[in-house]
């Protein structure tokens, strides 16, 4: 399913730039998925993981002259909201059962 | 290019199980919240809209919202699957959520949420909707494992099934990225279409990594090792009904899933760093989790690795992706349903509250006094091992044949090491149950109706399977057949 | 030509800003300023959108994210006051070390593979005023894309109902 | 013709009536007499009544029948020159698979009769003996039940037309031996010498079975129609082993079951059971099969030659090694027992040299004078209240004359006193050594002549004359027996008379009757006849030795009053002067000691160490271990999941960036 | 010849006709010991008469395992068949079977067992499996019984065991399971190399042997090797062969009565009948070159065993020990091949059944009344228990191999066929006789034999009404079979000659008549 993008220049920054871009934001959410020890903070790596992503959709979209990218887009964002308010709700209860949301601090299940 | 709301009644008629999925579940929220009194009718209610939506999802086939979703006898194999799977969780949750005074309403709403994300995952034509089914399971998934959230244990599980879940989602997004940047669509018609042309798809190192990153995403729903660290600890920590369901169907529909992938990205068959990549999870997967549940003493975590280990054996059948291959994981993904979910609800029904540890130790001497339950648990324990004439046995049979077909032999070695290893974990339970006089008397809740159903239900299921495997198998050729378009 | 140079220096400052704040984000040690530094990236990848013809997304970027998210970030985050909490640096040198080495390597492998990839160039007609594409995006919404669509309020009213339950203090 | 398998047959049913009886009553003894010692008590009169009939019954029976059939076959074929063809009767094929066939068929020829003749008869009288004897014993019906089995067997062997039925036989005399010489089973040396026997056995058996494999391999048949082939040395093409191996194999077994060097341990101990078995299977009967297999398959070992002569030397061997620990027995039945051994021994020497008939001929006599001086012995221990040791007997000739007399008669036989039967039959043994030109041997058995005469006379004389000794008050109660055993007892010394004239030599104008009726059955190889003058020259030296041999014991014995732990002061003079050897000798030549200290204790420590060491520790040490290290690595990998999502989050990220390489570098 | 006793044919009938009783007893209420004594009885009564009708009707002439034989698709998906039929050893085996079963239910009615019902029920599963291994003719359709007997025996072994009980069925089980894994995957691989190599998608044992006898298989020799050595491991597992014999001790003497009785009596023979049924017809080049090798093994486990056994103070050890000792004998005669050989490996096979049988059964009277299993514990018993001495004697001497008792017959046919191959063989062998009497006779002198040493042996109380109902068919088939083994080898002569002829073609004829 395709909507082309009704007519657009030909690119002035090379796309690869975007990429690249896309792609270290994408990194670096990682890394603070992986360095951070606050629950919320690694899920607000990740939120910036899915917004790299996005960009890397509208960069494609933007050399295919196509809309689905946005389209894509679009959709991923609003899962990310709904996603955000479920794990939020969570680390709320998570807090209040344990008082804490350090993650380093939370391992009752393990081995 | 299509213009404005042209969707046929064929359209809808074709999502017609999730939207009464969908449904019933708004229904069963809203009697939950306005009309108490028919709180205990809820299950029933569940259970009614499930038949209905397999009625519904009956001999539909074709590609319906121009693309959006392909019905065909592969996804009609994951319908019952699902549906299946979330029946014997509302079978089985019932007493425990009645005994451990927790809120049922939203509890079924949320198994028929998922199993509609289920069924429109692996419906998905097009990775984004793909994805959309993907969440909506998730998301449903994240809030049950959290559901007794007063429970330091439940709400850490749902804590880090959450964060890893979000994570994978990411990479899968990667992908999916990746895929569209390289192809132009996500469309799994199309990139099909393209990639059977030779040549003009080129594999180059991006769609590389995007379908590696896809595999991650989907790989981390299998629970495959590397990607399977949040399993043993969330089934530990989520309420057990809940994990009857979140063990069988999310898993089936992943594996179905990347079968889907992978046949569009390579319809001529798995190649070179593809086929061995699977292998290696394989191999992985088996080794790591039947050797780490032996050490296990919690029943919960036990069946986690144990679930882990039979993904690797489906994953022997996607590693060699042929129809036979296909067949077979379909058959042992029914088998694996049927007895894991077993398992989950015997442990339920052995078990003094949810809130207490699920040590092997404390089924000592329960054959005595539960005879029902424990009978359906040895028996599930066998059928893991793979023992005739059990279900789990026939599936074994037909992933190792296909494998064997397909050249894979060392694969099957590992396998049957694999299962001799499991021996020993699986046949401790049966140990503890009929073997052991019990340290000290567990209060057990009484036996009800709705999980003596799913017993006798799972049991002869099992047994039946094992016994007459015919139309089981041939089923699951259908499924196969109509991914492969074969 | 001086229209390319601007975008290309937009782009540049854009570019630095979103990866010098997602850096921050990270090695902050509270919570509330990753959250703020993130606020910056964000509106970066605005920028990039507009420049990537999708003002549109832009737009929601803004609201939905910047707007939305984070500031439901903030609140849980006074909610439940965590800027006293301890420090979020990190304390296991294992994790920390190995944690770098899988981001950067995975950064380096891909970004290079992206420089690398031989990328299609699509159609492009002549330029039009921005904006043009939000009929279009309604458009699809309401065609190809509506099955999806319908999927998403369910997604909602499940997120909906989740967040509630799960705030929810006493059982019933 | 009457049917010959009744004559088996009958003593077996008397086995079965006797032994269900018997059982019956001991458990329902047991069950009496639960938490409660048992007293040893006599049985109740109607059931010894019983038990008698029965077992006398069945076994006379079988002798009244087989004299019906072997009386005429035996004139007949002293009639006809080169012997009557044998009877041969079918009953039904016993098994028949692969190339082996065998069937349950009955064979009365020379060699049979022979056999049947003395075994049934004296077998009866044995019967009849015990009767009295046993007559305190509890295990009455028990020991009546384990005789007719006995019986049974030993006519199966006797009659059998085929080796392999021939060895149901072989084998059932030996459980047999093994269940009487327990008899006592509450006794732990009775008990332990049964279980030597039916070893001992058994190892000759080993051999036995793999002769008959070999008579198979050979001429294709193992029924005895293999001997007319073998005498016309008509081998079967092929065959891969040799005459001569098979003709060693079978002598092993025949050594086992007749007690020859090396495997003859068995016997002396096998005196623990009461002593009619003693005179029936380990003086009269089983032990002289192993002789009669020779002389079954002596066309076969006249093919082997060095088998032969090896026979005749292991024969020869054991009948001086014999002699010489008879020298110093003090036990009566011991005695007797190396005595019994030693006579075998001049059995297979004849057989040796090639005088197959003169080997039987002594079995025939040797049958009649050892029965009856066991049976003797049997009373003599009777009347002294079952002490056994001669130095505590003593001048029992006046107390017990009935015994005295026949004993003393059996003795002179066995002296080989002319004209009683031992004289001829050994003379002709010796003559035959002689003629075969075996110098050597013919030495060796006329120094066994000697030793014979010396301690059976000294038998007699520590018994029967010379001062008492010992209990005093013994001696005053001493007692004769009953007739049931006095009469066997003289019919018994009146055949030690005249057995012996069934084979009077030509030189003594006899015509060897016993000799030309054998020939149908046994080969009987060339050798040159010597001049009658030479042949009683031999006969006057063996005499000659006999006596000097009895001589010598009387001076020792005869009038001799010394103390129990001294009765004959030369004769302790005279061993004390052989220093070290004598001692040995008196010691048995420590062949017990030996094989306990070379074989059994080896093959005890051996055995537990395979178990403890090899299956406990190595095998199951691999199994365990290895189940052990995939437990190990359980509990090792298990931390993987260390609880810290970080961690998990961490193994997601390594594994795809690992993943990714992989895929790239592929 | 195709009877239906109960509706269903007759070979169904007799293989599921057990399982049928227990399944009575599974949804039967309650834990009323009479009814399950009822109920066990008559069931396993029902299927020794099915077995005889069958053994009567049973043409020995007929050549092959055609017997009876049925075939319907099972798994139709890739052919695997529900293929049954018997020939004259399988005949031989069921008859073994179903009297033991009989035998082990009525001495278990006669002794104190908690949770009777489940005893019970066990053995007559355990029958279903043992039963069904030995009339399938589709190698899939007998994996499947040949595993589903572990199972059962786990549960015997593991509820109503002695004290270490648990390590040995789980021995028990990981040792069999091993060896079978590995012949799963042969049996799938030979399969697909079948369905290529002939183009027939099948499982069926006399397609394959047919394939095999007519060189249309087309294995190569390595591949012919791994095959048989992946079958053979199987079964030599369950003979057990030396070295692979150190869970047979344990389980034997961890298991309650029944369990060595059916252990030692049928259990292990099947470990044999494979090999007879499948390794050898199948892969005859790989056996004839590997058999050498093999009975080099067998020939050290019948010294072997022999020699530990002398070394044992446990009866059941002993007995156990024995055993590895008589089945390498078996083994050997397997290699050998003759018609002398095979006749009596399949005699000595159901000799051994019985004797051995009976031994276990005897010593597990013994146990019940003292709880000990030590010969110490014993000594001079004779007078108190005179029947049970006489019994066990008449036992004793059947596994010596005493000629008139059903030992000798095996024993003499399998070293005669040895020595017609091999002479050495023959005489290594022979020396088991031997060793036999000795470990065999000590075992009675120490415990029956002697004076009375040990007090609380006083009160021993002699064999029960229901043991001695249980013993008396085992005593007369052991004398029956010692004075008249015609039958019995008649019966199986068809099979010893389908086995001798070079690969089994007579199998292939014979079911093609039957189709």
């Amino acid at each position: 399913m395709t909507g082309v993008l009704s007519g657009v220049a030909p690119m002035a920054v090379p796309p690869g730039a975007y990429l690249v871009v896309g792609t270290l934001l994408f990194a670096i959410g990682l890394a603070g998925a992986l360095l951070k020890r606050n629950a919320l903070s690694i899920f607000l790596s990740i939120e910036l993981m899915m917004n790299a992503v996005n960009l890397l959709f509208l960069t494609y979209a933007r050399m295919r002259g196509d809309m689905a990218g946005q389209m894509i887009v679009f959709f991923v964002i609003a899962i990310a909201a709904a996603e955000a308010s479920i794990g939020l709700a969570i680390f709320v209860a998570l807090f209040r059962a344990r008082r804490t949301v350090d993650v380093d601090k939370i391992a009752l299940l393990k081995w | 290019m299509s213009g404005f709301l042209h969707v046929t009644g064929a359209d809808f008629a074709a999502v017609a199980p999730e939207m009464v999925l969908c449904l019933a579940a708004t229904l069963i929220l809203l009697l939950d919240a306005f009309a108490r009194p028919l709180r205990s009718y809820l299950p029933y209610v569940a259970l009614a809209s499930l038949a209905i939506a397999n009625l519904a999802g009956r001999d539909v086939t074709g590609t319906f919202f121009s693309g959006a979703v392909e019905v065909s006898g592969f996804t009609r194999y994951m319908e019952l699957v699902a549906l299946g799977a979330v029946a014997l969780a509302i079978l089985g949750g019932a007493a425990a959520l009645e005994r451990d005074k927790r809120d049922q309403g939203e509890f079924y709403a949320l198994l028929l949420f998922a199993a509609a994300g289920v069924i429109l995952m692996v419906r998905g034509g097009d990775l984004l909707v793909v994805f959309i089914g993907l969440e909506l399971m998730s998301l449903c998934l994240y809030v049950l494992a959290a559901w007794y959230r007063d429970n330091p244990a439940a709400t850490e599980a749902g804590m880090k099934y959450f964060l890893m879940g979000a994570l994978a989602s990411a990479f899968l997004l990667y992908g999916v990225a990746t895929i569209y940047g390289r192809l132009g669509t996500t469309s799994f018609a199309k990139i099909q279409g393209l990639a059977s042309t030779p040549g003009l798809v080129a594999f180059d190192t991006m769609l590389a990594a995007g379908i590696l990153a896809v595999v991650a995403g989907l790989a981390f729903k299998i629970a495959l090792v590397p990607f399977h660290g949040w399993a043993p600890d969330v089934y530990q920590g989520m309420t057990t009904p809940a994990v009857a369901f979140l063990s069988t169907a999310p898993k089936a529909g992943a594996v179905l899933v990347l079968a889907r992938v992978l046949h569009a990205l390579f319809p001529a068959g798995l190649g070179d760093p593809w086929r061995p990549l699977l292998a290696i999870l394989a191999v992985l997967s088996i080794l790591f989790g039947n050797i780490v549940a032996l050490s296990q003493r919690d029943l919960k975590r036990m069946l986690a690795y144990s679930g882990i280990a039979q993904m690797g054996y489906v994953t022997i059948a996607l590693a060699t992706f042929t129809t036979d291959a296909l067949e077979g994981a379909g058959v042992f993904l029914a088998g694996y349903l049927v007895t894991n979910a077993a398992a989950f609800l015997a442990v339920a029904a052995l078990s003094s509250g949810e809130n207490e540890p699920k040590l092997l130790s404390e089924l000592a001497g329960l054959g005595r006094r539960k005879p029902l339950a424990a009978a359906v648990l040895t028996l599930s324990m066998l059928s893991l091992t793979g023992l005739p004439p059990t279900v789990g046995f026939i599936g074994k049979l037909l992933v190792f044949r296909a494998a064997v077909e397909g050249g894979l032999v060392p694969l099957t070695i590992v396998g049957v090491f694999g299962s001799l290893v499991s021996v020993g974990y699986y046949l401790r339970v049966v140990y503890h149950l009929w073997m052991k006089e019990p340290a000290r008397e567990v209060s057990l809740v009484p036996d009800d109706v709705l999980s003596g159903a799913a017993f006798l239900l799972t049991a002869a299921l099992m047994l039946l399977w094992g016994v007459f495997p015919r139309a089981l198998i041939d089923v699951a050729r259908q499924a196969a057949g109509a991914l492969l378009g074969r | 030509m001086p229209a390319l140079s601007g975008e290309l220096v937009v782009f540049t400052i854009a570019s630095v800003l979103a990866i010098g704040f997602a850096l921050a984000m990270v090695v902050q040690k509270t919570p509330v300023r990753s959250v703020l530094s993130l606020v910056v990236t964000f509106m970066g990848l605005a920028i990039f959108s507009i420049q990537l013809a999708a003002p549109f997304i832009a737009v929601l970027q803004v609201f939905v994210y910047a707007g939305a998210i984070l500031v439901l970030f903030l609140f849980v985050i006074m909610l439940l006051n965590l800027s006293q909490e301890a420090t979020d640096e990190d304390t296991r040198p294992v994790q920390r070390w190995l944690g770098l080495v899988a981001a950067l390597g995975l950064g380096g492998l891909l970004s290079g593979a992206a420089l690398r990839a031989p990328l299609p160039q699509g159609a492009a007609p002549a330029r039009t005023p921005l904006g043009d594409e939000i009929p279009a995006i309604g458009r699809l919404l309401f065609s190809d894309y509506l099955l999806a669509f319908e999927a998403l309020s369910f997604l909602l009213l499940v997120a909906a109902v989740g967040a509630l339950l799960l705030s929810k203090k006493r059982f019933e | 013709m009457n049917q010959l398998w009744l004559i088996p047959v009958l003593p077996l049913a008397g086995f079965l009536l006797n032994g269900l009886v018997a059982l019956l009553f001991a458990s329902a003894r047991a069950e009496a007499e639960r938490d409660a010692d048992q007293p040893k008590a006599r049985l109740p009169y109607a059931q010894r009544l019983f038990h008698g009939v029965v077992g006398v019954g069945s076994v006379g029976l079988a002798c009244v029948l087989s004299f019906a059939a072997l009386v005429p076959y035996v004139l007949e074929s002293l009639k006809s020159h080169e012997g009557l063809a044998p009877v041969v009767q079918h009953v039904y094929t016993w098994m028949a698979a692969g190339d082996y066939s065998v069937d349950v068929a009955f064979r009365l020829d020379a060699l049979s009769a022979l056999m049947l003749s003395f075994v049934t008869f004296v077998g009866t009288l044995i019967h009849v003996y015990s009767v009295g004897y046993m007559q305190d014993e509890e295990g009455f019906g028990r020991f009546f039940a384990y005789l007719n089995l006995f019986m049974f067997a030993m006519l199966t062997l006797v009659l059998a037309d085929n080796l392999p039925l021939l060895f149901v036989g072989w084998e059932g005399v030996g459980l047999c031996s093994y269940l009487l010489i327990g008899y006592y089973y509450d006794k732990d040396f009775a008990v332990a010498a049964g279980k030597k026997a039916f070893i001992a056995n058994r190892v000759g058996d080993l051999g036995m079975v793999l002769g008959i494999f070999g008579i198979f391999a050979l001429f294709g048949t193992a029924d005895f129609s293999f001997v007319e082939l073998a005498k016309r040395a008509a081998l079967a093409p092929g065959s891969h082993i040799s005459v001569y191996a098979v003709c060693l194999l079978l002598f092993l077994g025949a050594c086992g079951k007749s007690a020859q060097v090396p495997l003859y341990v068995w016997l002396p101990d096998a005196m623990a059971g009461p002593t009619p078995v003693s005179a029936l299977i380990h003086a009269a009967t089983m032990v002289t099969a192993g002789v009669y297999l020779v002389a079954r398959c002596s066309a076969v070992f006249v093919l082997a030659p060095d088998a032969l002569t090896l026979v005749a030397w292991i024969g020869a061997g054991t009948a001086i090694f014999a002699a010489t620990i008879g020298l110093a027995q003090n036990d009566i039945k011991k005695v007797l027992a190396y005595s019994t051994v030693s006579q075998l021994g001049y059995m297979f020497l004849a057989c040796g040299v090639g005088a197959f008939s003169a080997g039987m001929f002594h079995v025939f006599t040797h049958a009649f004078f050892k029965a009856c001086l066991f049976l003797g012995s049997g009373s003599v221990i009777m009347s002294m209240h079952h002490e056994q040791d001669m130095r505590k007997m003593g001048g029992l000739a006046s107390r017990i004359p009935h015994t005295f007399r026949t004993m003393l008669v059996a003795t002179i036989a066995i002296a080989g006193i002319a004209p009683l039967a031992g004289f001829f039959s050994k003379d002709m043994i010796l003559g035959s050594a002689a003629a075969s030109g075996h110098w050597g041997l013919f030495a060796v058995g006329l120094f066994t002549a000697f030793l014979t005469a010396f301690y059976m006379f000294r038998l007699v004389s520590m018994t029967f004359w010379s001062a008492p000794r010992g209990d005093h008050h013994a001696h005053e109660h001493a007692h004769e027996s009953p007739a049931t055993m006095t009469v066997p007892l003289w019919i018994l010394a009146g055949l030690s008379v005249v057995a012996g004239l069934v084979g009077v030599p030509a030189a003594l104008g006899g015509s060897d009757r016993i000799g030309r009726f054998l020939e149908a059955s046994v080969a009987r190889p060339e050798m040159h006849e010597m001049s009658h003058a030479a042949e009683i020259g031999l006969m006057a030296l063996s005499l000659a030795v006999a006596a000097a041999g009895i001589g010598l014991a009387l001076s020792w014995y005869r009038k001799a009053s010394g103390p129990v732990e001294a009765v004959s002061p030369q004769a302790d003079a005279f061993f004390a002067k052989t220093g070290a050897l004598g001692r040995i000798v008196a010691n048995k030549w420590n062949v017990d000691e030996g094989i306990e200290a070379l074989v059994l204790s080896p093959f005890r420590k051996i055995g537990t160490f395979l178990w403890r060491g090899f299956d406990a520790l190595f095998i199951d040490g691999i199994a365990n271990a290895s189940a052990f290290l995939v437990e190990l690595a359980g509990d090792l990998m298990r931390f993987f999941t260390t609880g810290h999502v970080r961690n998990y989050a961490l193994a997601f990220s390594l594994g795809a960036l690992v993943f990714v390489l992989y895929v790239w570098v592929r | 010849m195709n009877y239906q006793p109960l509706g269903a044919d007759l070979l169904t009938t007799l293989v599921f006709l057990p399982s049928l009783g227990a399944l009575v007893l599974a949804l039967a209420p309650g834990e009323s010991k009479a009814a399950a004594k009822v109920v066990g009885i008559a069931t396993s009564l029902l299927t020794f008469a099915v077995s005889v009708v069958m053994f009567r009707s049973f043409d020995a002439a007929a050549p092959g395992i055609a017997g009876f034989a049925i075939d319907r698709p099972w798994i139709p998906r890739f052919g695997v068949r529900y293929q049954l039929g018997v020939d004259g050893l399988a005949v031989a085996l069921i008859l073994l079977t179903t009297v033991l079963t009989v035998s082990v239910l009525l001495v278990a009615c006669g002794q104190k067992i908690d949770r009777f019902k489940g005893y019970v029920a066990a053995f007559l599963v355990l029958e279903t499996g043992m039963l069904g291994s030995l009339v399938a003719l589709d190698v899939l359709l007998f994996y499947v019984f040949w595993e589903v007997m572990l199972i059962p025996m786990y549960f015997i072994i593991g509820i109503w065991g002695g004290k270490r009980r648990i390590y040995a069925t789980m021995k028990f089980f990981l040792f069999t399971m091993a060896g079978s894994l590995l012949m799963f995957i042969a049996i799938l691989y030979a399969a697909g190399v079948h369905s290529r190599a002939t183009g027939l998608q099948s499982f069926s044992l006399v397609d394959w042997t047919r394939a095999a006898s007519s060189g249309a298989w087309g294995l190569a020799p390595g591949v012919e090797a791994l095959l048989f050595g992946a079958f053979a491991l199987a079964f030599l597992v369950k003979v057990p062969l030396w070295p692979l014999h150190t869970w047979l001790p344990d389980a034997h003497v961890e298991a309650p009565t029944g369990g060595s009785v059916i252990l030692a009596g049928v259990l292990l023979k099947l470990g044999t009948y494979g090999l007879l049924r499948f390794a050898w017809p199948l892969f005859p080049h790989a056996a004839a070159r590997y058999g050498p090798f093999i009975a080099v093994l067998a020939l050290i486990g019948i010294v072997y065993g022999a020699w530990v056994a002398a070394a044992q103070k446990d009866m059941k050890k002993l007995v156990a020990y024995s055993s590895v000792s008589h089945l390498a004998l078996v083994v050997l005669g397997i290699v050998a091949g003759t018609g002398a050989a095979l006749s009596g490996a399949i005699f000595q096979m159901i000799g051994h059944g019985l004797t051995t049988g009976l031994l276990f059964l005897l010593v597990g009277v013994l146990y019940e009344r003292r709880h000990t299993r030590e010969m110490a514990d014993y000594g001079g018993i004779a007078a108190r228990v005179p029947v049970t001495t006489a019994l066990f004697l008449i036992a004793t001497l059947g596994s010596v191999g005493l000629p008139g008792l059903n030992g000798f017959i095996g024993e003499f046919l399998i070293l005669g066929g040895v020595f017609q191959v091999n002479i050495a063989w023959a005489a290594i062998a022979a020396t088991g006789m031997v060793l036999g009497a000795i470990y065999l006779l000590t075992l009675v002198q120490k415990v029956f034999w002697g004076p009375e040493t040990v007090a609380a042996n006083r009160g021993l109380t002699d064999i029960n009404g229901w043991e001695l109902a249980g013993a008396f068919p085992l005593i007369v088939l052991i004398v029956l079979l010692g004075v008249f083994p015609r039958p019995l080898l008649n019966l199986v002569d068809g099979s010893v000659k389908a086995l001798q002829k070079p690969a089994a073609t007579a199998t292939v004829t014979a079911v093609e008549a039957a189709r």
